[in-house]
């Protein structure tokens, strides 16, 4: 299978082309999807400036930076199995995958302890939602908000991890090589691309209200 | 038949199931279409005789309500979207572009899985108790006062996209990397061109619906009222993410047809496309500032006036394309050999028809005008101009069109013919008469109205059960071509691309050798001569 | 009911003229496109092999230019033509006899200043400019006028107007233009047009329990307002002559005090507070009913006019 | 055969850890209006360094860098005209 182009393609580089190409597109088409959370989530900001940077200071910043760290550093280790794949070092890009997808697997743990402890300071919309003080409402936007977007992005996490797992064991097996290796770039891009939107979501979730 | 084509290459039920060769894949599609087609047809049939009578006799109001809901949503996301693109396009693109196949065509055979899994979901809210919300799902209508199935709707609606969105990735994918040699762009056949345009917005517009109507299951399921009013959310926010997707979906349900249209007026009048370029990037036009105007939907909605000035403005833009391609075809005609096989009339209808649609859509770009008859039958009117008169026509042209290289058959011709006029005159008959209604201020989604409109509803009911007639004729004659229809020859109509050079049918791989391209599309001599694209 | 011609308001006839306007222009169009689709279609059929086909048109450019310009300037025009209009029709500083108009599934409800209610019915004066400001309890409705050649959503959470001056009396269709659910196509009423002393004469004829602003006082001491508005030991801002004045917002800006100022200072009291103020108010929103809320509005508004009188 | 990890990634790994404690760091600093644009100024910092180097989009062609900047793009589109209705909506 690797060595040989499959039957539509003229050789193995349009092969790598189209595969790259197919999963920038995709990507274009994931931006729009968390598009339409931005946009909501930018226009209530608008409206209740002061109700959301008082809901954003109850998340808690510390797990949301050691997260925004360990996805960043999971992404380096792609980053590094990508480019010795190509350099035909399969094992140890093996390693390098497993590695970022234990530690995708570290980030889904602390999101739900911090799930966890939402969960007990009520800050879930729903039936037993408190939340003191003048902006119960727009907090509770803001932490439908915060959910529906964490959520799916932890979503787009776990499936970014059995990618990186399969991967890695076909790496291990040995069936990438100097010549044939857009699986791992593609399955890269997926992964960086999930890393990418997290950077966004921080910015906006954890990080304003910090100061009053 | 003596040599081996994709339809005969293996006739095992199961071989049919899995197949990733894009041309079963598109038979698979048009299968799945055609029933759609007719669920959506039922169910229009439905509301015309209802409309008949000014008093809502024939069914309640919530039946009447769940009629035009599923009419509204099977015709928009399981008919029209896919029609084009997944039948046709799946089967040319490949062809057209000299390639053995599509870049993908594992995701092929799974776009069309979701597009079943899809449809079955949706049916399934339909006949478990129905949905009452119209197509557009507005809220906080559909997400806490709605008491049909807005959750399963809204799931079928969304696994539906991302069958839309696949088969937009693949097209782009496939005209980008795999053009035979010298196919450049601007030797590319103006339907690749539409279909390109069509899968940007496919790709960019639809996970928007996709998260909004996520964001509606949420809200019923779960409660996290993002447009509940009550928890300071903004009911225009559904309507800003709905139609950021809606309108470009309009470009997506008639750039296709475009298209097609544009094959036909050449092939049909031996003479190259006037203004090719003209022609292409119109559509690539249509398609980036058919993102501009959603907000021409929302004009009386309390958008801001300053945002409803920006929209008008944006929408009139967005119709010059448009009128710049029917100028062209227009041109195309002149001092040609025209003739006037079926495919041609169907496309000659669709100029005509999709010229009244467009120019009715500048009544309603134009705001205060807009103000009076938007949710009325003038938009009714409008909208089915663009969707049946200009798609649906675009569809049948283009389908009797390719149809000798998609079954190896010739249709019969005179009742092709018939069927092409007496849609037509029964499609006239049904909408035109809308118009009138709105400018009457008749609004829509109204089962129970006063006796002065009636007259007006009576003759679009008869209109309705001529067009009825009409789309069942298509579907006995061509069936009955498959088994009885003379042999169709490689090329039939003498046109100049490149599917044109396989076999009718083709084998399984397309092209036995990669063909190269030496000409521009839509060569003929003076003498109304074919020259193909690769002698 | 009502005839459909001519139209009853001068904003009516202005959109009539725009009509014309528009159905011109496509005529012309479409003339234009039908002829020269037939004519070429028939001349240069391939059965016509006598047609001169020699020296066609290479150089498509200018064409291209040409007919793109000349659409352009078209719908330029016809764009500056209704947005004018839509300018007039929705844009700010309107006044005129207010009603308030509610929308609940599937009825609607108006309530006149002087507290005279009617459901499903709106009379109105002659040759007065009405102007109706509307509000929904549950899901979006539009308030449609057919003969005058107006509509506007009627959205829940806030509040939309509309303004209409009336030239000729009558009954006229009132519907609901948005789909809102069942009985939708029921939510249908009458607008009726009196001469000004018949419509006196209506609205002293009604039944009311005091004028709106009189039932919005009523609510103003069940809710216990005057607890913190009043001289109470809460300070909070006054209400006395507050209508239509502007107010300097704790975030530096200054807001008007109207209509939806009000409005939303009652449902959603954090979002703009007076400056020198603390953000002690609750939220109503939920505790009082789109009708209490108008009349409520109606009651700050007479405070002002109170205030004015010496 | 060499598996040591390119600098560049070692670099930008570096500078986006770095970028991370700067954004912390800016958002408890009382800088009024200025705190949201500081931080997405930096978050799309982040994403760039993620887009040209991890994801190698420095040496890709056009082609790929057009469909990498179309999402944003579409994305722009729709917050700018959403933002023409909701920053002029007027008071009634």
């Amino acid at each position: 299978m690797p060595e040989t182009p499959a039957f539509q393609f003229v050789d193995l580089r349009q092969q790598h082309e189209v595969a790259q190409l197919g999963m920038w597109v995709f990507l274009a088409t994931e931006v729009l999807f968390f598009g339409g959370l931005i946009l909501g989530y930018s226009v209530y900001r608008f409206m209740y400036p002061e109700g959301f940077a008082d809901a954003a200071r109850h998340t808690q910043i510390a797990i949301g930076s050691a997260n925004t760290a360990i996805l960043l550093t999971s992404s380096f280790f792609v980053a590094w199995a990508v480019s010795i794949v190509r350099l035909g070092a399969d094992r140890v890009a093996a390693i390098l995958l497993a590695a970022a997808a234990a530690l995708g697997c570290v980030f889904l743990v602390l999101k739900g302890i911090e799930y966890k402890v939402e969960y007990d300071e009520h800050l879930v919309p729903g039936y037993f939602f408190t939340f003191g003080g003048p902006n119960a409402t727009s907090a509770w936007l803001f932490f439908s908000f915060y959910f529906v977007a964490t959520a799916i992005h932890a979503l787009h996490v776990a499936i970014g991890i059995m990618v990186l797992i399969f991967i890695a064991l076909k790496a291990r097996c040995g069936a990438y090589s100097a010549r044939y290796h857009a699986p791992v770039t593609v399955a890269g891009l997926y992964w960086h691309f999930v890393d990418l939107v997290w950077v966004f979501l921080f910015a906006l979730i954890y990080l304003p209200g910090r100061t009053s | 038949m003596t040599e081996r084509n994709y339809l005969t290459e293996d006739t095992r039920i199961i071989s049919w199931l899995f197949t990733t060769d894009h041309k079963r894949i598109a038979i698979l599609f048009f299968a799945a279409i055609t029933l759609f087609f007719f669920v959506g047809g039922a169910a229009a049939t439905m509301i015309r005789l209802e409309l008949v009578s000014p008093q809502g006799r024939f069914v309640t109001s919530d039946v009447y309500n769940r009629l035009f809901t599923i009419h509204g949503v099977v015709m928009v996301w399981f008919f029209l979207i896919p029609s084009i693109p997944s039948t046709l396009g799946n089967f040319i693109v490949p062809l057209m572009i000299g390639a053995r196949d599509l870049a993908f065509p594992r995701l092929n055979l799974t776009s069309f899985y979701l597009f079943m899994l899809g449809g079955c979901v949706t049916l399934y809210a339909v006949f478990a108790g129905g949905v009452d919300t119209g197509w557009t799902f507005y809220a906080p209508f559909s997400t806490m006062y709605s008491n049909g199935h807005v959750v399963l709707a809204a799931v079928g609606v969304f696994i539906a996209g991302f069958s839309s969105i696949l088969t937009g990735l693949n097209f782009i994918v496939t005209i980008h990397r795999l053009r035979a040699p010298g196919l450049t762009w601007y030797r590319l056949p103006l339907f690749l061109w539409s279909l390109y345009a069509t899968s940007v917005i496919l790709v960019l517009a639809t996970p928007v619906l996709a998260m909004t109507l996520l964001l509606v299951a949420l809200d019923r399921v779960f409660g996290v009222g993002i447009f509940d009013p009550d928890r300071g959310g903004d009911p225009l926010l559904f309507q800003h993410l709905f139609w950021f997707y809606s309108h470009p979906a309009v470009y997506i349900m008639i750039l296709p047809g475009m298209g097609v249209v544009s094959e036909l007026v050449a092939v049909f009048s031996r003479k190259a496309v006037f203004g090719y370029k003209f022609v292409a990037w119109s559509a690539i036009a249509i398609a980036v500032v058919g993102f501009f105007v959603w907000g021409h939907h929302m004009f009386v909605s309390g958008q801001s006036v300053f945002a409803g000035l920006v929209f008008s403005f944006m929408s009139f833009i967005v119709a010059v394309p448009s009128a710049i391609k029917v100028f062209n075809w227009t041109a195309t005609l002149h001092k040609g050999w025209v003739r006037f096989d079926a495919p041609m009339l169907y496309a000659l209808a669709f100029i005509g028809l999709f010229t009244m649609g467009g120019l009715t859509g500048l009544f309603l770009a134009c705001l205060a005008y807009d103000v009076y008859v938007t949710d009325t039958y003038f938009v009714i009117a409008h909208f089915h101009y663009i969707m049946v008169g200009g798609m649906v026509t675009a569809y049948f042209g283009g389908l009797h069109y390719w149809w000798p290289k998609i079954t190896g058959r010739m249709y019969p011709e005179y009742w092709a013919r018939a069927a092409a006029i007496l849609i037509f005159f029964g499609f006239n008959l049904t909408f035109f008469p809308q118009f009138i209604l709105g400018v009457l201020g008749m609004p829509r989604r109204y089962h129970v109205y006063p006796p002065e409109f009636q007259v007006w509803h009576v003759l679009s009911s008869a209109g309705a059960s001529i067009l009825a007639i009409a789309y069942l004729l298509p579907l006995f004659y061509l069936i009955w071509s498959m088994f009885y229809g003379a042999r169709a020859p490689a090329n039939p109509w003498g046109a100049t691309g490149l599917e044109w050079l396989t076999p009718s049918p083709p084998p399984k791989h397309n092209f036995e050798t990669t063909p190269a391209v030496t000409r521009p599309p839509y060569e003929y001599t003076l003498g109304g001569e074919a020259r193909p694209q690769n002698a | 009911m009502s005839t459909w011609w001519p139209s009853e308001t001068s904003h009516a006839r202005a959109v009539d003229l725009l009509f014309m306007g528009l159905l011109a222009t496509t005529a012309l169009v479409l003339a234009l496109l039908f002829f020269l689709l037939l004519r070429f279609a028939i001349h240069y059929r391939a059965g016509n092999a006598s047609a001169d086909r020699s020296h066609r048109i290479r150089k498509s450019w200018h064409w291209e230019v040409t007919w793109t310009t000349a659409t352009l300037v078209a719908f330029l025009g016809l764009f500056v033509w209704g947005a004018q209009q839509y300018v007039e029709l929705f844009g700010a500083g309107k006044s005129g006899l207010t009603v308030y108009v509610v929308a609940k599934q599937w009825m609607w409800k108006a309530q006149h200043l002087g507290g005279q209610r009617e459901i499903n019915e709106l009379h109105v004066p002659l040759s007065h400019t009405v102007r109706l400001i509307m509000s929904s309890q549950d899901v979006i409705h539009s308030f449609f006028m057919p003969a005058f050649r107006i509509k506007r959503d009627v959205v829940p959470g806030r509040a939309t107007d509309l303004s209409f001056r009336p030239l000729r009396a009558g009954v006229f269709h009132l519907f609901c233009a948005e789909y809102c659910g069942t009985d939708h196509a029921r939510m249908t009423g009458r607008i009726v047009v009196m001469q000004e002393n018949d419509f006196n004469r209506w609205l002293s004829s009604q039944d009311v329990t005091g004028t709106l602003a009189a039932q919005g006082e009523r609510v103003y001491r069940q809710l216990g307002c005057g607890g913190c508005h009043g001289n109470g030991p809460v300070r909070a801002p006054k209400l006395e002559g507050l209508y239509g004045k502007p107010v300097p917002l704790s975030d530096g800006t200054i807001g008007i005090a109207d209509e939806a100022y009000l409005r939303d200072s009652i449902v959603k009291p954090r979002a703009k507070i007076v400056a020198g103020y603390e953000p002690l108010m609750p939220s109503y929103e939920g505790k009082i009913s789109e009708d209490e809320l108008i009349a409520v509005v109606a009651y700050i508004k007479s405070l002002a006019e109170k205030a004015k009188r010496p | 055969m060499s598996w040591y990890p390119p600098r560049a990634l070692v670099f930008s790994w570096l500078g986006l850890l770095g970028l991370l404690g700067l954004t912390v760091f800016t958002a408890y600093q009382s800088l009024g209006a200025f705190n949201t644009p500081i931080a997405l100024a930096i978050a799309s910092c982040k994403a760039l360094l993620i887009a040209a180097v991890f994801m190698e989009l420095r040496e890709h062609n056009a082609l790929t860098i057009a469909f990498a900047s179309a999402g944003f793009f579409w994305l722009a589109i729709m917050l700018w005209l959403a933002f023409s209705d909701y920053s002029t909506r007027p008071a009634l």
